[in-house]
């Protein structure tokens, strides 16, 4: 089943005419049983190859982000890093299938995302280095601030996805959630709302088999995670969250499902958190080594290189350039993460309102007065 | 319920209205004026909303423009949040005070601190209307005054108004400030009648003297204007002329007003029905002492609601500050020095 | 299918050993695409004669309770009422298949699913009558109090339901909901964790076309609203909701279920709400006469009395006993509301704390002395 | 993370624990001496809590009591609520103070209000643990001091332990009241370190003198303890000799304690974390004066956290109250008079 198969009209019912239908056939709404995948599969000889290996450069970019990032945590100069390590081929995807003028909503670990989709590195990662909130200027690059309070960005872009519809444009919303984040009312009440407006929205659901310590199983009950998608009258999809060419299809295809006016879509991606939780967490209290190994074998960026190779679709020549470009890019992050930010201390005072109000302005020249005696004691 | 749907109100020219109408053509004079302001919640739509606040509403805009939501107030405030990221101008109702709670998370989290966090990048124009407070005989989880949680919150304006005219005029500013503004409606004064006559938008944050008064200062809003008004009255006989200040904005607070009010009479008592303890009387009591320590003769008193779950209607007289109540802690305010 | 045949094991995977499984098969999750019925079906032949005519009998005297509540509060003897007439199917069934030690967790329109239960109705009214928040020992019925707050009451008989559980009863808790309430962030987060514990939870959600003015298809976009369970790896089932007959044999089937720890259900009832939202609603705003005439046709207590009839299971002697009885619990309705309830001003202050607190103290003195002031002036 | 699990305390016996261990022990006694006190919320079990005040308590007591559960604050909170109603005491985690906010409506609506709504019927033995407060370096909502809400919600009690040995007695007496009681962990005092004797349950709700002064007294509680204290010897430089008094309770609060330690001094400053417009020291300043009024030499004072949502990491210590603000605050306190 193609997402372009949409459900029929209301099937005929006993009932008096009423307000409680027209009821829908949940069929098309359900997920395939097995994730979607193309990669070592006879599908993938149809692939453009310039995307195969498009995507493989970004891969490889990525998971050497998540590789610096890590690092300038450990000196000091990240705050707290969660990475995406393991979970690049859907961080990339869901920026790639983007239109410029769509928007991404990202949760708290999808900062390679927000990179993916332009925003420079030490933007993207401010948050987490602890200068201020946010980086990046939210409306040019069409990309909400990370949430961290889980799934409360959901309904954000349900509403942004609606807004941009009633003033005609066709602007897609993309929301990205963790497993764990699908147990959050706010989960439930975005997919509802989106239902029933049929917003222009797609969820993908990063299913990394972990919310902290908490494994899938004590999270969900579910046949999958792509199977509540029924519940809410909109089409689910399960997809190999570690194979690139399966992501971007099917996102590619949910996101043209959304903006030609078929509803909203669910998508959940399997994949895999190879690293701990963040830096400050420790994986080995919850899961085995066996555990991640067997992970390691699925490696998005592994699947994709053998499959790169196996159809001579990459040389050594085209490793080493996705590599060199890469190290440009940690080189980039290590070259502006070297100097501590500036920072102003009565900037906490602007942006409470577009005005200050009397008490903030009184509470200003308080710190002001105070950093003046500071400085007039050194 | 009757109809909320006013007789049609030119801006300049003077109409006798409910407050229930003047928020009713409020709304409706923002749809007019700007596109991008649209209504939403449950049963706004083809009700009308359950005080009619809404009327007519949907009929002239369009389903669109006010929209009836599925019954979850976190999806409802948390899409609004979205909707004014595109620039939309999004009216929110939460039915009852008590079902504003669902939606705290995005409220605190998310409405309170987006124009903070992104640095003036994405502020939320959003309107959050609330009918609250008690005194309407509802039952339990109808009645509560929960403005507290909300002044507590940097990043929100919490408004309230007590008059017809405020009714239109604040819920005009609130729709035109560019911050989010949590405006509580005093269900019990929806019914009030004033002939008012609209003006231009004026600014939030200020407090307004309602009456004049030598002897002590009342400090009052929303639901308990009314009540203060009429113990200022009885007091006349009682020898006490007392000054009543309508405070209308909790955040910004207009520390101006109410000081310059507080030192002329050198007394004052605030009055509200929210719960005492920790409730919005209580920063008022702390910053105008704080301001007016050597000009007062007695310690600024509270007169509140109780320090307990809004009571069942056919005790809630008891809770709700009344105008015996007001007197008596008047009454205490160390006159015999 | 009948919620005997429960999911089998997890189907076989390409996935590396993980936390992501096992995955269920969703079909045995899924309702019926037609609510189930009984009455004016084949399989109503079998039905127990004497079943059906308690059914009847108490749907006589649920018909009877809300009309005479409904004139209470003209009579202002209640401060408000919200009628369930025409969902009396789904509220006896639901009290009458719960043993004496299950739990009811009621919502604001469901007292005469309480009254079935064995409250008196003076006690089942008291929120709605004004004097006090609640009425009856919830201990003793096994009845939570009725939850105005919609569907915050779910996570309640999830938690209930678990803890029985651990405590080695075989208790069953069920709780209503409306389908309104099914967009509630709450609804989401009991049925999920429903779902993850496996605790023995019924929910019961009355579709009854509207919540207050707004449709049903403004509230959901599902299939129908039993289709909600699999995204929560229970089972599903949609019965209709104004044949009690066949609401018994579901929810039975639903409790037994539970109880022999094959986990919750979800039980969709399609209904109708016959009367206004509340009596202080004007239901013409948003609905047509001849919607609701069409319903009347269904009237629950009508399609019952139908086949009663056409099947000789009652006679006209059998009908006026049952509406003697139905007087009786009018008169008796009539009788306990007659008098204006006691009233202490100072219980304010009980209950608050289980020891008041020194401010709680303080404040009960203040009011007992008002209250002594205003005697004097007497 | 390090370990919580503390060294066995034998009850009676002296052992120096952190106020995480402290905590941990508190729990692994109560869940040993009573067998319906269960532990549940995310990340509880298999790791011990992400503060790892857990640490330990699945391994003994099984996954039952110590449950992880799905990443849902209003399903956590409302199940407890059901879970309670059958008889059961649960000890909810809540992760961080500003992911309390989804459990909102379960907690001012249900769990506050239980006990009051069925006339004491069905009282809610809930503890709710809840780590809060800047200091440590998080992100933007992990440092929220959510406490003015809690302390404005009748029903409930807050309780905030500032000492290793109040993190242990706290908690236990937290666990043994028959009411919910929200219990505020100062994140950045987990790692203080204490010789402390657990001893037998103390009733909850009484304030402690921390350090008898004679100037003035500082009134302040959980986190901001360790600094009013560090202040006080500044202060005793300065010629001030400071008395500090750690609340313990907000609600119910000491007024017995607090009272008669400002009178002694007749100025005082109030400090905490959370924001001042409508924190809790607006509370206490007004309820103090009320009380005190002619004791006083000038109007109490506050120092709180500024009307800001919590700021950056990087920028955190401008914004908490510390040893510089608080003596200015009390070089303020009209000493010239
Ligand atoms: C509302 C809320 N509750 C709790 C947390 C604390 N927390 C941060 S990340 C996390 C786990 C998230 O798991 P998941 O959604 O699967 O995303 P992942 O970390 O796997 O990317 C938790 C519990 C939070 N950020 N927000
Ligand atoms: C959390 C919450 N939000 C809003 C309301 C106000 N309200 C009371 S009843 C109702 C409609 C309920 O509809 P439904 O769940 O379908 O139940 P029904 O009235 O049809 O029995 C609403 C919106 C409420 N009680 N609780
Ligand atoms: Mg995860
Ligand atoms: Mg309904």
């Amino acid at each position: 089943m193609t997402l372009l198969d949409q459900p029929a009209g209301p099937s005929a019912s006993v009932w008096p005419p009423n307000a409680h239908g027209p009821r829908r056939d949940p069929a098309p709404l359900l997920p395939d049983p097995e994730p979607f995948r193309l990669l070592d599969t006879p599908a993938a000889d149809k692939l453009d190859p310039e995307l195969l290996r498009d995507l493989y450069r970004r891969l490889v970019l990525g998971r050497r982000y998540n590789q610096q990032a890590t690092t300038l945590t450990k000196q000091g100069r990240l705050a707290v890093y969660p990475a995406s390590t393991g979970q690049e081929a859907c961080q990339v995807a869901a920026a790639l299938v983007l239109r410029e003028d769509d928007w991404l909503f990202p949760s708290y670990r999808d900062t390679l995302a927000v990179v993916s989709r332009g925003v420079r590195p030490v933007e993207a990662l401010t948050l987490l280095r602890g200068n201020a909130h946010h980086g990046w200027d939210p409306k040019a690059h069409r990309t909400a601030p990370l949430s961290t309070p889980l799934a409360t960005q959901a309904p954000h872009a349900v509403g942004l996805a609606h807004a941009a519809r009633l003033r005609g444009d066709d602007v897609v919303a993309l929301a990205l959630v963790g497993d764990g984040g699908t147990s959050e009312g706010d989960f439930h009440e975005a997919l509802n709302f989106a239902g029933v407006l049929g917003a222009p929205v797609v969820f993908l659901v990063q299913n990394n088999g972990y919310a902290i310590s908490v494994p899938l199983s004590k999270q969900s009950a579910a046949p999958t995670l792509a199977h509540k998608a029924v519940g809410y009258g909109i089409s689910g999809r399960l997809v190999d969250g570690n194979d690139a060419a399966a992501m971007h299809t099917v996102l590619t295809e949910a996101v043209e499902h959304a903006r030609s006016g078929r509803g909203p879509v669910l998508v959940e991606a399997v994949t895999y958190r190879l690293e701990a939780h963040t830096n400050a967490d420790d994986a080995t209290r919850y899961r085995t080594p066996d555990e991640v190994d067997a992970w390691q074998e699925r490696d998005p960026l592994a699947v994709l290189e053998r499959h790169l190779r196996a159809h001579d679709l990459i040389d050594d020549a085209g490793v080493a350039a996705a590599a060199e470009a890469a190290e440009e890019l940690a080189a980039e992050m290590r070259a502006e993460f070297h100097s501590e930010p500036e920072l102003d201390p009565l900037s906490l005072f602007t942006h409470v309102y577009a005005e200050p109000t009397p008490q903030l302005r009184e509470q200003a020249d308080l710190l002001a007065a105070e950093l003046a005696a500071e400085a007039d004691a050194r | 319920m009757s109809t909320a749907t006013a007789p049609a109100a030119a801006s300049g020219a003077t109409t006798s209205l409910t407050m229930a109408q003047a928020l009713n053509t409020a709304l409706r004079d923002a749809m007019r004026e700007d596109p991008t302001v649209l209504v939403m919640g449950e049963d706004v739509g083809t009700l009308g909303g359950v005080f009619r606040i809404t009327d007519g509403l949907a009929a002239e805009f369009g389903a669109d423009r006010c929209l009836d939501t599925p019954l979850a107030e976190a999806g409802i405030l948390g899409s609004a949040v979205g909707m004014a990221m595109y620039g939309l101008r999004p009216v929110v109702e939460l039915q009852f005070d008590a079902f504003a709670y669902p939606a705290f998370e995005q409220l605190l989290s998310h409405v309170a601190k987006m124009r903070n966090r992104t640095a003036g990048r994405l502020p939320l124009p959003i309107t959050i209307r609330i009918p609250y407070g008690g005194g309407i005989g509802g039952v339990e989880h109808h009645s509560d005054s929960s403005e507290a949680y909300y002044a507590h919150t940097p990043g929100l304006h919490v408004l309230t108004p007590a008059t017809v005219a405020d009714g239109y005029g604040m819920l005009r500013a609130a729709i035109a400030s560019d911050d989010p503004v949590v405006f509580l409606e005093p269900k019990r004064l929806y019914w009030s009648k004033d002939e008012i006559t609209p003006g231009p938008v004026e600014p939030i944050g200020r407090a307004v003297v309602r009456r004049q008064g030598t002897s002590a200062t009342l400090l009052t809003y929303g639901p308990s204007l009314p009540v203060c008004l009429e113990a200022a009255e009885v007091a006349r006989a009682e020898g006490w002329d007392l000054a009543v200040v309508d405070l209308r904005s909790l955040t910004p607070f207009d520390d101006e007003t109410v000081t310059a009010a507080v030192r002329a009479t050198g007394r004052a008592v605030v009055v509200h029905e929210a719960t005492g303890f920790g409730g919005p009387g209580a920063e008022i009591a702390a910053r105008v002492t704080e301001r007016c320590f050597h000009h007062l003769a007695a310690p600024v008193l509270r007169v509140t609601g109780f320090d307990i779950p809004y009571p069942p209607p056919m005790l809630e007289r008891h809770h709700l500050p009344g105008v015996d109540r007001i007197l008596d802690a008047v009454a205490r305010l160390q006159w015999e020095q």
